[in-house]
C-alpha cells in the first residue's frame, strides 16, 4: 500500500519563498542557473572488493553504487543470457527522513527506473553473459547505496550505477567437470557494454522548470520528471515522480532541457572513464 | 525475445487482434459493482479486467499518521494469483509498489485532500485479469468509484497506453504488444484540463515519436473519457470503439 | 499470536435487536426463513486466464476463485498424487474491517477448511495428476478472493472453489528430453474429478438455528458451526468457527439442518455446470 | 498413503498400542510447573507433552488494543522444533495459526471476561513432544494454567479426539490411528455444563458415526474432567486408564 | 538496529539495595556464597522424539534443548563437513518480558556464542558427519527453548546443549541409488564428539564479581562477562554481554572465577551422563 | 580449513601483508564526512571501510518507546551488498544483529545518556568494505561521530582486534588472519580510563594467552587513541603506523 508520506524533511516557510521566487526570475538560491548541475565528482573503483564501484557526489548528495557478480540459472525466458538485478536502499544513515525497514517505495522506484533504462537500451550486453547457455549464466548485481541525501538520487545514482557497469572487471568463467563453473578471480575481463545511459530528474516550480533540484528545493517543486537520455540522444525512459500535474507542452519542453543536461552528465562519465584507462 | 517470424503488424497494416493503429479495444465501465466499498467501478480493457474500491474519507489510528491540512491517500494496486499466466504470489511484487505509488500520486492531484483533514481515503485496485494496460485501467477504475463514493474531484482521470510495435506507434497495447514491442508509455490525464497526472515510458524513442505517441495518447484519452462520463450517467457501458 | 478481534463491524443496538427478535419469531429480517439461502449465482469460467474459475455471489457478498497449474515435484509421502495448495485473502478491498498485510488467522482457517474438506473426500483425484510418478507431478493453486463481503464467507468461498474445479481444464503435460515437462497450453483436459462438496454454515441466535448469515447477523450469533457435506449426505468435515457454545443436542440439529441445505448449493452448482457443458 | 499391511485394529480387536476401541491412553496432569507464569500446567497424554503458562490479567500497551468491558485474550499455540518426527521450523505455521483461533475461541467462552476489562490474559501453550491429540491436551493445560492462575471460569475444560480407523470409531487417537485412519474429530467440553465450546472434523463420518463419536468423545471426556480435578486438588497426578 | 530495551522487569528498590548490600559483604538474598551455582537439575533424554535433548533446571531457570536431524548439502567451504545450526528462541511464555516475534537480539546474541564456543572447539566431529563427502551431509538443528526465565540464561542453555550433544544418538545414514540417503531411524549411532565446554557468565556488583545471578540479581548487574571454558581449562570464547564497563583486573579475575565455576558444571553434566550410560 | 602450505608467518616472523605482529594496519580517519547527519566520520583500517552517522538527541514517536530519565541509543551495525567477497544480501543477518547489540551496549556506558531524557541517539554503521575488524573500526568511526555531533562522552573509544595465528597472538588481524587463525578477539576501551567496553573471543586462548593479548590489544588502542584525537583536531588524518 503506498501511503501519502508524513514525515516530510522541515524547509522554513521563508527559505521556501525565497527559493521560488528566485526561481522565478530565473535564478537558484545557490548561485546556479536553472539548467545547472551542482559540482559533480565521479570516481570509479572505489570500493576495491567489489567488482565494479562508483562514488558519486552531487552537490551534497553521496551515492556509492557497487557491482558483485555470482554463476546462476537464467531466467526461463531468456535461457541465454545473464542476469542483472539492480537494487537500491535508502538508509536511515542518509537522511534525518528515512527510516530503517525493507526498502521503501521510492527506492523500490528508483532501482527500477535505472533498471528499466538499462535493460531496454540494452546497456550491458546480457547475451554475452551465458557461460553454459540454458544452464549457468553470469547473475550481476547492482547495489545502489545513498550515503548522503541532498537532492536529486535518481541521476546522482544512473551516474554511479552507469560508472560502475563502464569500468567493472569480472573474474573469468571456467567450465570445470560435471559443468560446474568457477570464477577465476585472478582473471578478469570488462563487462561487455552496448550503451550509456543517463537520467535527467527536471523539476516544475511556478511553471518554470529546473534541473538537479536540492533536497531543499524538492520541497517546492510541483512535479517532477525523470527523462533518461541515451549518448545518441533518445529517450530512454521517463516517470513522472511525484504528485501535481504537467502540461503537455512542459513535457516536451522537459525533455529538451533534459537532453541538453545530458550532455554535461556523459562528459563527466567520460572523463572519469579516461582518468581510468 | 520475439518469437521468430511473430509480425506485430501485419502486410495491410493491421494488429495482432485486428485493430488499426490507431484503435482502442473494446471497453466495458460499470460503476457502483461493490456493497461494501464506499464508491466502486469495473472496467474491462480487452481482456483486462480491473476492479475499484474506495473507502472514505474515514479516520485511522493512530492519528499521528494522518495529516492536519488535507487527507492522506492510501492506494493499493494489487494483482490476484490467477490474473496472470503464471500464478503470481499474493505478497506484493516491487512491480505492485512501484505502480501503487504511481497510481496514488497521480489521484493525489485530482482530489481535493484539503477537503477533509485528519482523514485517509483509501483506493484498492484489484487486477483480476491481466492482459497489458492494467494500470491505465486501473487507474480509470479508481477515477469511477472515487466519483461513484462522492468525494470531489477537479475532474475524472482517463488513461491509455500508447505502444512501439515493429516500429509503428500502436494506440492502447495488448500484452504481446507489450512483451514483444519496442516500447510503452502508459499515461493519465484530467482530459478536459489538459493536464498530465502519470507518465511512465518504458523503452526507447525519440523526441519526435514521443511527441506523436503523446498525440496519439491524447486521442484515446478523450474517448476514453467520454466512455467514463457515460458510465457515470448510466452506471453500465460497452463499447466497441471504432480507430480514435 | 490469536488475539481477541477489536475492530469488529458496527450495528446499531436497535438493528440488532430487531434481528434476534424475528429470528426468534422464524422470520429473518430480508424476508428469508431460518434455513433459506439468500439468492445464489454461479459464473464459471470467470477469468479466461485460468485454468478454472467461478464468480459467487450470495446476496451480497462476493466470492471470485481461480486456479492456476503448474509442474513441481511431489512431497516425499506422496510421490505419486499431484499437488493442490488452498489459498484464501480477505483484502481490504472487500470490507472496512479487512486490514491490509499477510493472510490473516480467518482467512487462513477458511482456507484450511476448504482444503480439508477437499482432500478428505479426496474431491480431485489427485493420482491422475502424477506427470512422471516420484518426479513431475502438476502443481494445483486454488486461489479465493473475496470481493465483497456480506457474511457467510466460507460456503460462499466453498462454492466457488468446488465450481473451479469442477469446470476447470487444465493444460496436457508433455515430457520432453532429460525428463523436462512442458505443458501444452493447447491441448486441455478436465480436471480428474471423483466427488462433490459444499460447506453450509450454521449459526445460533437464542436457541434458534439459522444458516447463511449477513454480516449483520453476523454480528449477533452466539456460535457459528461449518459442516462440509458430500453429494452422497455424509459430513466431510466440520468446524466450530466462534466463541460461544453448543449443546449436544444444538450440534445434531446443525447437521441435519446443514445435509438439508446443503441439497439446494448442489443444485446451483450443478445447474451452473449444466449451462457450461 | 497407510503402509500396505498396517493395521490399526488387530484381530481381537485392540488397536496399535494394544488399547480397546473405548480406552484413553495413559495421563500425567501437573499444576504450578512454571516459576514466572501467574498460572501453568504440564499434560501427558500417551506420548503427547505440552505446557501451558498463563499471564494476566495484566495491561497491555498501546491501550486502543483493549476493550472497554472485558478482557481480551490471546493466545499461542505453538510447537517446539524438536517436539516433530521431522524438525518444525520455529516460526508459526498456518496449522498453528488455525490452532490458536480455535483454541482462543474455545477459552473465550469459559473464562469470565467481562471481570477485567482494559486487560489482556494470555493464554502460551507450547508442544515439547507430539503423538497425535496436541491441540486436546494443549486446551486442558491451558485450562488447568487458568485455574492455576486464579482466573474465574464457567467450569474447565476437558478435550479429547475421536478417530474413525479401519472403519471404527475409537477414542483418544495416537499418531498412527490420526496418519493413516479414516476420520480425526477433537472435541472440548465444559464437562459439568454439557456444553460443547471446540468441535473439529477432519474426515469423513456418516450422521449415525457422527452421533456414535459425539457420545465415544463424552465418555472420554468426563473422565478426563476426574483427572484434571484430581490434578487441581494434588498438584500431581498420574493415571493408566481404563476403558472410558 | 538494537534499541536500548524499555520493557526491563521491575523489582523493588528496597529489594535491590538489599541485594547489592548483600553482595559487597560476599552474601546473596538466597544464602548462596558469590561464587556458587544454585542447585542445577539435568535430565537428559527428556524429549524421546527428539535424536538428543535435555531439560536442565538452574535455580527457578528452565531450558529445553533438542537436536533434530537431516540429511542435506555441505557448505561449499567445508564440503566435507556436516552442518549444525544452533538456535535459540525467548517465547513468550517464559517470562513478563520476553515478547512475541521471531528472534530478538538477546535470542540470536546467545545462540551464536553458544555456537561459537562448540565450533571452535571442535566439540562435534563435524568431519565424520559427511555422507557422501561434497555432496550430502548430516544436518544439525540444535533448538534452545527457554521454558521459565529466573536469570542466567546462558550458562543454562549451555549445559542443556553440551548434555544434548553428548547424549545425541543420530539414525545411521544409508546411501541409495541415485546417491538418495535414508535415515535409517532403526539403527542409530552416537554423535561423534571432540570435547566438551560450559560457559560461565561473572556479573559485576560494585567491583564485586558474582556467577549465576537470578533474574531480580540481573536487574543491579553493572555488567556482565560470558566466559567458556573447555573441560581441559582453556578459554573457549568470551562475550560481555551488557552496557557497563570492566577493568583488566575484573576481566582476568573473572575469566578465573568462571575457569573454577567451570568444575562444578562439568562435575554436574558427567554425573548426569553417567546415570543414562 | 587453512589451505594447505598457506603459512600466515612466516621465516623472518613477519605476516601475511608484511607486518611484524605487533603492528596496525594503515590508518585513515575522516570527521565531518556526512552533510545531513549531525555527526559522521570515516574510519579506514587496512582493507577495512567503514563510514558512521550519528543523528540526535532527537525525539521518538511514539513517545512510550522513551525512558523519563535517559536518552534510548539505537545503533545499527551493516554491511552493504558490495562490501564483501560474495555479495551479501542487504537484509540484516544474524550476525549484523549480534554486532548492533554488543556496540550499543559499548557506547551506552560511554555517552552521558541521561543529559537527554525522553529522546533517542541514533548510531548508524555502514561497512563498505570488509577485510576483518569491521566493528572495531564501526565502533570508532562511530565514537569520533558522536564527538563531531557534539554529544558529551566520558571518553573517546578505541578498538583492535587480537588475533591469534599459527600459534603466535598478532595485532589488529586481517582477514586472511581471521579466516585461517585460530582466535580472534576484538575489544574496545575508554582508553585513558583504562575501562574495557566491548570484549569477545572468538577462538581458544589458555589463560596465560588471553593475558598477553590483553596487554597487546592495549598497546594497540593507545596508539589508535592518538590517532583519533589528531583525527578529531585536525579532521583528517592518514598514518602508516609503526610497531606499537
Amino acid at each position: 500500500m503506498s501511503i501519502t508520506p508524513t514525515n516530510l524533511r522541515i524547509v522554513s516557510t521563508l527559505k521556501k519563498h525565497s527559493m521560488a521566487s528566485l526561481i522565478e526570475k530565473g535564478l537558484r538560491i545557490d548561485g546556479r542557473k536553472l539548467n545547472e548541475y551542482r559540482e559533480i565528482t565521479i570516481i570509479p573503483n572505489y570500493i576495491a572488493k567489489a567488482e565494479g564501484s562508483a562514488y558519486v557526489k552531487v552537490g551534497g548528495t553521496v551515492v556509492i553504487a557497487g557491482l558483485k557478480v555470482g554463476v546462476g540459472t537464467p531466467f526461463p525466458d531468456t535461457p541465454n543470457d545473464g542476469v542483472i538485478t539492480v537494487n537500491a536502499e535508502f538508509v536511515p544513515f542518509a537522511s534525518p527522513t528515512f527510516e530503517p525497514g525493507p526498502p521503501d517505495e521510492n527506492a523500490i522506484e528508483l532501482a527500477r527506473v535505472i533498471d528499466r533504462s538499462i535493460r531496454e537500451l540494452r546497456v550491458v550486453d546480457l547475451s554475452k553473459l551465458a557461460i553454459i547457455p540454458g544452464e549457468k549464466v553470469y547473475i550481476l548485481w547492482l547495489d545502489i547505496y545513498v550515503f548522503d541525501h541532498d537532492g536529486n538520487l535518481l541521476d546522482s545514482s544512473m551516474l554511479a550505477a552507469m560508472t560502475t557497469l563502464l569500468t567493472a572487471k569480472i573474474p573469468k568463467a571456467v567450465v570445470k567437470e560435471e559443468k560446474n563453473v568457477e570464477l577465476n578471480k585472478e582473471e578478469k575481463i570488462p563487462l561487455p557494454i552496448n550503451n550509456k545511459v543517463v537520467t535527467v530528474t527536471v523539476g516544475k516550480v511556478n511553471n518554470k522548470l529546473i534541473i538537479d533540484p536540492t533536497v531543499d528545493e524538492e520541497q517546492i517543486l510541483e512535479c517532477k520528471l525523470a527523462v533518461s537520455i541515451s549518448e545518441d540522444g533518445r529517450i530512454a525512459g521517463m516517470q513522472k515522480m511525484s504528485t501535481g500535474v504537467f502540461t503537455e507542452d512542459e513535457v516536451l519542453e522537459a525533455v529538451k532541457l533534459a537532453k541538453e543536461a545530458s550532455k554535461t552528465l556523459f562528459a563527466k562519465i567520460n572523463e572519469a572513464l579516461s582518468k581510468v584507462q | 525475445m520475439k518469437p521468430e517470424g511473430l509480425k506485430l503488424i501485419n502486410e495491410e497494416g493491421l494488429r495482432v487482434d485486428g485493430r488499426k493503429p490507431d484503435e482502442l479495444r473494446p471497453v466495458v465501465m460499470e460503476v457502483g459493482v461493490l456493497k461494501n466499498a464506499d464508491g466502486s467501478a469495473y472496467v474491462q480493457q480487452g481482456n483486462t479486467k480491473v476492479i475499484a474500491a474506495v473507502y472514505g474519507p474515514r479516520e485511522i489510528h493512530p492519528k499521528h499518521l494522518t495529516l492536519p491540512d488535507r487527507a492522506i491517500l492510501r492506494t493499493r494496486y494489487h494483482m490476484v494469483p490467477y490474473s496472470t499466466d503464471e500464478r503470481k504470489s499474493p505478497a506484493p511484487t516491487r512491480r505492485e509498489i512501484e505502480l501503487s505509488k504511481v497510481i496514488r500520486e497521480a489521484l493525489e492531484s485530482v482530489i481535493f485532500v484539503e477537503l477533509y483533514p485528519r482523514t485517509t481515503i483509501d483506493v484498492f485496485i484489484e487486477v483480476i485479469q491481466a492482459d497489458a494496460g492494467t494500470r491505465t485501467a486501473g487507474i480509470m477504475a479508481a477515477s469511477l468509484a472515487l466519483a461513484d463514493a462522492g468525494i470531489p474531484m477537479r475532474d475524472l482521470v482517463a488513461a491509455v497506453a500508447v505502444g512501439k510495435v515493429d516500429g509503428q506507434l500502436v494506440l492502447d497495447i495488448n500484452q504481446l504488444e507489450d512483451e514483444y514491442g519496442e516500447a510503452d508509455m502508459p499515461i493519465a490525464m484530467m482530459p478536459s484540463l489538459g493536464k498530465i497526472v502519470l507518465l511512465q515510458l518504458n523503452g526507447v524513442l525519440t523526441e519526435e515519436e514521443f511527441k506523436q505517441a503523446l498525440q496519439l495518447a491524447k486521442k484515446g484519452i478523450m474517448k476514453l473519457y467520454e466512455y467514463e462520463q457515460q458510465a457515470l450517467r448510466k452506471k453500465y457501458v460497452e463499447i466497441k470503439p471504432e480507430e480514435v
